[in-house]
């Protein structure tokens, strides 16, 4: 028995809308197996990790949990809707992570070192630095690629160590707070360079939510919409016909790593002057990497991203539910993420190709021939 | 153990009713075939006949949806091309099946089914190829050699197999003629020996002279079984096309003053790859109203003078080349395209066209620059709308046949797709036209039309370059033949004075460096 | 003293070695699997608990190796059988062997391990010098060698190895030859899910007698840069292997002399070394397009 | 119903051995010792990350019904002040931090120093090279004081004795620790004490044949012929304590720092070593624990030779809880 594909001379349009949810089902099914052998119950399980966050919805008394499902999914959108670019246009940048942490420490430059500068416009200045600090940070991998041709996918991964340590570098030398006992971690940032709550009263989400779901329309729009989409489709698909519509590759390479750097590196500031407050040497808890899986589960659609970045803040917050709740490991969690993916991965075949099994053949007339030696040797 | 002499039955393979199925299509329909031992066995038909896949089921490579096999009158299923091999058949694919970063000697070894040392197989390649006239260095790289130092070793890995049935898929189509020649000769003396050839071309000429007897196949099914030697090509071509195939019409040119439209004045290209080659000092001048070709192998450096023409490539000083008198060497692709020329490139899946876009996409592709006002809205927008209006006025005029209303570019049939891709240029009615294999895999409906229309757009006051290894095409569109060999280009030869031994000599590289006349003469 | 500098230089460049010179078969074969990482995982939590529970470090060592062969199937089936995306597979299946890997560690962190034990030949380990370098170092210091020695002799010497390497240049030409493109690659596949098992197997067997999650810190994306470094020969992976590894040492050493530089910033030596190598190698265009598999990460749909 | 219900957020896996693993056992310790489940309702998350997550964590646990929720890491400190401000029935007790924003907050934290002087002194007698390695996590003040510490302990012994310090810069990376150990020994020590909280170091000493201190727990079944002595973290006497007062009403705020005299600090038993050492060793541990001795006790020079403590002072609990500069004697550049 073999599995044999078989091009569709089209893309399946059934298979494009069905194929998150039969991925979704599948993971659903390979997760209820995974509790029962883990001796748990599996319904109680699905339900804490699928249901319980989002209680919210009718009982307002859960409602802080759609702020934190926002908190969490906001930084895992923000960068995979960069990525998306990255990835449509076949650049390989897996070091948002790095891009992040960049962004984090070039955002915070101003609350730090520059305390007394207390002014509306401080918080403005900050994101923009965010951007800029993550998408110069990108540009590192970027040039190496246009210029050395070195691979793109390791060069951008190297960064990420390397970011994290000069962070922490930071935040413990030259950037430690004077009256922090000598523990790691910058001054709390004053109140203007704190990104508000969008409704204190309800929960702490704050408007980094709203930067994210702005970034995935515009880049949406971009893709959708505008030649520029059009160039990076054509680009990633294929790079020959992109250099005869006049498109140039390199260009493109500094493009998507730009945008996606300066969004990761948005995502970092976001995440340190909205929730944490302050920049310690503990912002980097691997948002850049699993958004790669998130902007795979949204198809590397902006739109589709935001509704998987919901799903992957929801197995996170479903996932301390579950281990307070029925002291299911943390590392569940992990593991829910990579068979979510697979499942994708594998269910998206079917758009492009029909699976066939086919038997082997029975009898092989041939096969006494074929051990003879050769002709007429 | 040559024993199959002594038995009465002369078939050495038949073949009862072979099917082969794709999707809807059915590319083999119930084909019948018989060779005899010792013959030359024309496999006849246009672009997309079922041949390749034919032989490819022969082969073992493609799997028979339902019909018989017989090798020396017994049944037999070929699973795979290593059981061919070991029945004795051997096979010389159309697109060579070779591997770029390995050498010679140790791409024939892989076909080879035994463990024979790689230094062995180094030594009897060398002598077999010396015993037939193909000589190779067997531990040269293959991607540092030409096309015809390609075939040669596809050949003799075929012949170390020591086959009894081999099987020729297009050979000479990327051969000089005098390669040919030298390959004829192989062949028969392969015949002499008792061996059967199953062979398959397009050049008629040949075939006729070649082979003993032919089969031919039109939409997949056998329309005739013929001695070829009693055919003229004429009544060939009608067998394969069910019709007369009439040749484009080359009106002559109009008298009177002509505008140089494209002139290249002493372009050189450094390899960009591995593998690519180089050019050298090109001059070429291509007036208004006429349709210049370019003739040459595959590999001589047509796809780096494309790129370096159509802007993909930048040269380094602006005045190597020039667009309509402007300056044009600096200027990119779009640019060009601004001052009023258009470009086809060879590959039509991947670089004239992207897979996956839909066919109104693909108008975008080398329009959104010229045609902004028409394809985007005043603030970038793509407007689809007038996208999809203009490509459904190109799929008429061209007559493109496709499966939906507006298709993936893949989805397309290759002739179609070309002609697609051609009408899109066409449609802006550019100034300069430069187009590398126009009709490569088309078949010869299509093929005529896009010739015609390429001649029509030069009578209508625009410059046509032509970049073709056909060289018939070239011959009946042409005003003058080029000839590039190795990254040199040889002097127009006026279509007056052309023939099809002196434009073969120049592919073979007779006259390797351009000659200075051209250069005084611009 | 340096001696003993030289045998921690080996014992960390190792599992680089080993995971890296499985992945250079894969990449020859024309899969790029990213999952390196993913597969040392299971395999340094299957070698763990299988010595832990028999006792025998040995069969430690046959389970990571079966493990990471078993989990990198699941990479092969998806890439291979279903045509996924290369690069997204790869690091889906890291993640779910950093996830699934903990989960089935957890029993076993905090255990003391079984540890492979060091070789000792009489008088020949104990001759000064070179004695524990040469004859006294773990079993798998001598396979890693002894790996690389016949990968390299595999891939250029044998026709197997011919096989490997025509099926990473051009898939379709080895398809048309009746070359079992796909059964190939499953195998290069296994076989890099294997000696990424081994090197995670060393990792909780040897290198830190013990599991504990995400116990690999980045070697899996080490070994992948490795292997282009090496531009895919087998013996520079090694000579890589041991410069990484002497650097990462280095740095340490570095501290400990008291050398005034942020430790921080010689944590991030390795890293820097590694990008700097990464340009300088792939400057050349021509040696890395050469030696570079052409099928590489290119999905493939045999006809039939 | 049980009567309380405790709630632990911790930093790491519960499995590290380590500073979690501790944490942990004085949880199990207390619900023991308060009468078990019936009594007292456990909950607990792992691995929490120090950012946003935090925060959220904490609020789960006020919000579920925890009556008091212990946040075992520093990076906690803001978020457990921030949920006790909206919480004000719920106790909080935030391991290591400074800050008690509200009245609801305690902290806590253990002198940890004082085992470390024991280490220094043992390591002094069993050391012949008169060289220790000292493998450091991060240079926060508490790391720096046990590097003090056990140099001063070191010295009573052998005035010349020489610390060489690696920063791992991580808590928890095996391999890390035992590579940074492997480069200590080979740079001549013959002793080795951690700072971090695997048992990677404990055994490459116990692989190369040297000795070796353990951290935060027992680790002898990771060195049975290797450890000297582990430092041991015992947080269930104050667990005990304070959700007894919960339970009891009695709950107070507190800034508690205590050490070998409330056993919040326990050495493991002495091993591996002569029995002149070992009673050396006990002596000088008695005396901390009776409080008639203090690591920290004058005369003490800085690193550079400059006096800090005069003859017979003592050092002051807020310059030792700030503390970011070396005493003499430590072969070291402290990262600032
Ligand atoms: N793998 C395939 N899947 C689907 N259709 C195919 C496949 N291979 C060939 N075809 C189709 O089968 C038909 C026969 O193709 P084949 O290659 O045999 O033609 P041919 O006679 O060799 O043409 P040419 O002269 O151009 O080489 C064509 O329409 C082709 O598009
Ligand atoms: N590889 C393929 N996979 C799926 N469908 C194919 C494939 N090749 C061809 N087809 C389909 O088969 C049909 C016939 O295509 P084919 O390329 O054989 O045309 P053709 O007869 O050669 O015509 P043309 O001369 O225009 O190329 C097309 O409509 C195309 O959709
Ligand atoms: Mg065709
Ligand atoms: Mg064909």
């Amino acid at each position: 028995m073999r599995v044999e594909l078989v091009k569709r001379p089209q893309q399946s349009a059934l298979f494009s809308a069905l194929s998150p949810f039969i991925a979704l089902g599948l993971t659903l099914i390979a997760g209820a197996i995974m509790f029962s052998l883990l001796g748990k119950n599996p319904l109680d399980a699905l339900y804490y990790y699928f249901i319980d966050p989002l209680t919210g919805i009718w009982d307002p008394g859960n409602r802080w949990q759609l702020h934190e499902l926002a908190i969490k999914a906001a930084p895992l959108i923000l960068i995979a809707v960069g990525l998306s670019v990255c990835f449509l246009s076949n650049n390989w940048n897996i070091g948002a992570e790095g891009q992040f942490v960049t962004g984090a420490m070039a955002g915070s430059m101003i609350p730090v070192l520059f305390p007394e500068f207390q002014s509306w416009i401080v918080l403005p200045l900050m994101l923009i630095m965010g951007m800029a600090g993550g998408a110069a940070y990108a540009s590192i991998p970027a040039f190496l690629k246009v210029r050395f041709n070195t691979n793109e996918i390791l060069t951008s991964l190297m960064l990420v160590y390397v970011a994290q340590l000069f962070n922490d570098w930071l935040v413990r030398g030259p950037w430690r707070n004077p009256e922090g006992f000598s523990f790691p971690g910058t001054v709390r940032f004053h109140e203007y360079a704190i990104i508000p709550q969008i409704w204190p009263d309800a929960g702490r989400a704050h408007w980094g939510f709203v930067f994210a779901l702005l970034a995935a329309v515009a880049v949406w729009f971009m893709l959708s919409k505008t030649v520029k989409g059009f160039e990076i489709k054509v680009l990633g698909q294929s790079p020959r016909a992109g250099r005869f519509a006049g498109f140039s590759a390199s260009r493109m390479v500094f493009f998507a790593f730009l945008i996606s750097g300066a969004l990761a590196g948005l995502a970092g500031i976001s995440e340190v002057a909205g929730p944490v407050e302050h920049l310690n040497e503990k912002i980097s808890i691997g948002y850049g990497f699993t958004a790669i899986i998130v902007a795979f589960l949204g198809r590397l659609n902006p739109l589709g991203i935001v509704a998987a970045g919901l799903i992957l803040a929801l197995t996170y917050l479903g996932g301390e539910a579950a281990q307070i709740s029925l002291q299911v490991s943390d590392k569940t969690v992990r593991a829910f993420q990579g068979m979510l993916l697979f499942f994708v991965l594998a269910c998206d075949t079917l758009i492009h190709y029909r699976v066939r099994l086919v038997a082997p053949p029975a009898a092989k007339p041939a096969g006494a021939a074929a051990t003879e030696p050769a002709g007429n040797a | 153990m040559d024993n199959t002499g002594s038995q009465t039955t002369s078939n050495l393979l038949e073949v009862r009713g072979l099917t082969k199925i794709f999707g809807s299509l059915k590319a083999c329909d119930a084909v019948d075939l018989a060779i005899a031992k010792g013959e030359i066995h024309a496999l006849l038909g246009e672009n997309g006949a079922g041949k390749s896949t034919l032989v490819k089921m022969l082969f073992g490579s493609l799997e028979p949806a339902s019909g018989d096999i017989l090798w020396k009158d017994q049944s037999v299923r070929v699973n795979s091309p290593g059981e061919a091999r070991a029945l004795g058949i051997g096979m010389v694919f159309q697109h060579f099946s070779l591997f770029e970063a390995l050498t010679a000697a140790e791409n024939i070894a892989l076909s080879l089914d035994k463990e024979t040392p790689i230094s062995e197989i180094a030594e009897k390649a060398r002598e077999l190829s010396k015993a037939y006239g193909l000589p190779l260095d067997p531990f040269a790289l293959v991607g540092d050699l030409s096309v015809g130092e390609r075939q040669r070793i596809e050949i003799v890995r075929c012949l170390l197999q020591e086959p009894e049935l081999i099987i020729l898929d297009e050979p000479t189509s990327v051969l000089t003629p005098q390669e040919a020649d030298k390959l004829f000769e192989t062949l028969e003396r392969l015949r002499a020996e008792g061996k059967s050839i199953l062979y398959i071309s397009h050049r008629l000429e040949e075939v006729k002279r070649l082979c003993d007897r032919a089969t031919v196949l039109r939409h997949g099914k056998v329309v005739a079984h013929c001695d070829p030697r009693n055919e003229s090509p004429a009544s060939l071509a009608r067998m394969m096309v069910g019709d007369e195939v009439v040749g484009a019409e080359r009106p002559p040119r109009e008298a009177g003053e002509q505008q140089e439209m494209l002139g290249i004045c002493g372009l050189s290209r450094k390899p960009a790859g591995p593998f690519s080659v180089q050019l050298h000092d090109i001059w070429l001048t291509v007036k208004s109203g006429e349709v210049i070709g370019i003739a040459g192998v595959a590999g001589n450096g047509q796809g780096e003078f494309f790129e370096a023409v159509s802007g993909e490539v930048l040269q380094e000083a602006p005045n190597v080349l020039r667009i309509r008198g402007e300056a044009a060497g600096r200027r990119d692709i779009n640019d060009r395209r601004m001052l009023g020329a258009a470009f086809v490139p060879e590959e039509r899946l991947g670089h004239g066209a992207a897979p996956a876009l839909r066919l109104s996409e693909n108008l975008l592709l080398s329009r959104f620059r010229t045609d902004a006002s028409a394809f985007l809205s005043n603030i970038g927008l793509v407007a689809s709308g007038a996208l999809s209006k203009a490509s459904k006025r190109i799929v008429a005029d061209m007559d493109v046949r496709k499966s939906a209303e507006d298709p993936e570019a893949s989805a397309l049939s290759g002739g179609n797709l070309q002609k697609f891709i051609i009408g899109r240029e066409l449609d802006r009615k550019p100034a300069v036209m430069v187009v590398n294999q126009p009709t490569w895999g088309v078949d010869a409906g299509a093929a005529a039309r896009i010739r015609q229309a390429l001649i029509d757009l030069a009578r209508g006051g625009s410059a046509v370059l032509v970049i073709s290894q056909d060289l018939d095409e070239l011959f009946e569109i042409s005003d003058a033949i080029a000839v590039m060999h190795n990254g040199h280009l040889s002097d127009p030869i006026p279509i007056g004075e052309a023939t099809y031994e002196k434009i073969g000599l120049l592919m073979g590289g007779a006259d390797a460096a351009a000659s200075p006349a051209v250069k005084e003469a611009v | 003293m340096l001696e003993q500098i030289i045998i921690t230089i080996a014992t960390a460049a190792t599992p680089l070695l080993i995971a890296a010179v499985g992945e250079l078969v894969v990449e020859r074969s024309g899969v790029l699997n990213l999952g390196v990482e993913g597969m040392m995982i299971m395999g340094a939590v299957a070698g763990f608990a299988i010595a832990f529970t028999t006792g025998s470090p040995w069969l430690g060592l046959v389970a990571a190796i079966v493990v990471g062969a078993l989990f990198s199937l699941l990479f092969a089936f998806l890439t291979l059988t279903l045509v996924t995306n290369q690069v997204a597979t790869g690091l889906a299946l890291t993640l779910l062997g950093l996830g699934l890997s903990g989960m089935l560690g957890e029993a076993f962190t905090g255990q003391p391990g079984v540890k492979l034990p060091l070789i000792y030949i009489p008088v020949l380990t104990d001759l000064p010098l070179v004695g524990k370098l040469l004859f006294g170092q773990d079993p798998v210091f001598y396979l890693s060698l002894l790996l690389t020695g016949s990968v390299a002799w595999f891939l250029f010497r044998t026709r197997a190895g011919l096989t490997l390497r025509s099926v990473g240049d051009n898939h379709g030409s080895a398809h048309a030859l009746g070359i079992n493109v796909i059964r190939i690659r499953y195998l290069a596949v296994m076989f890099g899910g294997a000696c990424a098992g081994a090197a995670g197997g060393y990792l909780s067997l040897l290198y830190t007698t013990q599991w504990i999650e995400n116990m690999t810190a980045g070697r899996g994306w080490i070994a992948l840069a490795l292997v282009v470094f090496a531009s895919w020969r087998p013996w520079r992976v090694l000579a890589g292997a041991y410069l990484f590894g002497a650097v990462s040492i280095g740095q340490l050493h570095a501290q400990a002399l008291g050398l005034k530089i942020p430790s921080q910033f010689l944590s991030a030596l390795p890293y820097v070394a590694t990008i700097v190598v990464l340009v300088l190698i792939s400057r050349n265009r021509r040696l890395t397009m050469i030696n570079t598999p052409a099928s590489l990460g290119r999905p493939f749909v045999p006809d039939r | 119903e049980a009567k309380v219900k405790a709630c632990f957020v911790y930093v790491g896996p519960i499995g590290d051995f380590g500073w979690t693993y501790q944490h942990h056992q004085g949880a199990l310790e207390m619900q023991e010792a308060l009468g078990g489940e019936e009594e007292v309702e456990l909950a607990y998350l792992e691995s929490v990350p120090e950012g946003a997550d935090a925060e959220r964590a904490i609020e789960r646990f006020a919000r579920s019904g925890c009556n008091i929720v212990f946040t075992t890491s520093f990076g906690y400190m803001d978020a457990t002040n921030t949920v006790a401000g909206k919480f004000p029935d719920v106790k909080f007790e935030h391991a290591t931090g400074y800050k008690r924003e509200h009245a609801n907050v305690s902290t806590y934290n253990s002198r940890f120093h004082e085992g470390r002087y024991v280490q220094g002194v043992i390591a002094a007698n069993i050391s012949e090279a008169g060289v220790a390695g000292y493998i450091a996590s991060f240079p926060i003040p508490e790391v720096v004081m046990g590097i003090n510490a056990f140099v001063l302990g070191a010295q009573t012994v052998n005035p010349d004795f020489k610390v060489k310090v690696v920063w791992a810069n991580t808590w928890f990376d095996p391999g890390k620790e035992a590579d940074a150990a492997k480069a200590l020994i080979d740079q001549g020590v013959d002793v080795i004490t951690q700072h971090t909280d695997s048992t990677a170091p404990m055994q490459v000493a116990a692989e190369r044949g040297i000795k070796a201190f353990g951290q935060a727990s027992d680790m002898i079944k990771f060195g049975p012929e290797t450890q000297l002595t582990s430092i041991i973290d015992d947080w269930g006497h104050y667990y005990t304590e304070r959700v007894k007062a919960v339970i009891d009403g009695t709950w107070e705020q507190v800034d508690v720092w205590e050490g070998m005299a409330e056993e919040h600090v326990v050495m493991a038993p002495y091993t591996n070593m002569p029995d002149d050492v070992k009673a050396q060793a006990a002596d000088i541990a008695a005396k901390i624990k009776s409080g008639e001795f203090d690591p920290f006790t004058g005369p003490v020079n800085k690193q550079d030779g400059s006096a800090w403590l005069a003859d017979g002072e003592v050092a002051e609990p807020g310059v030792l809880l700030g503390m970011n500069f070396y005493v003499e004697g430590v072969d070291d550049q402290l990262p600032q």
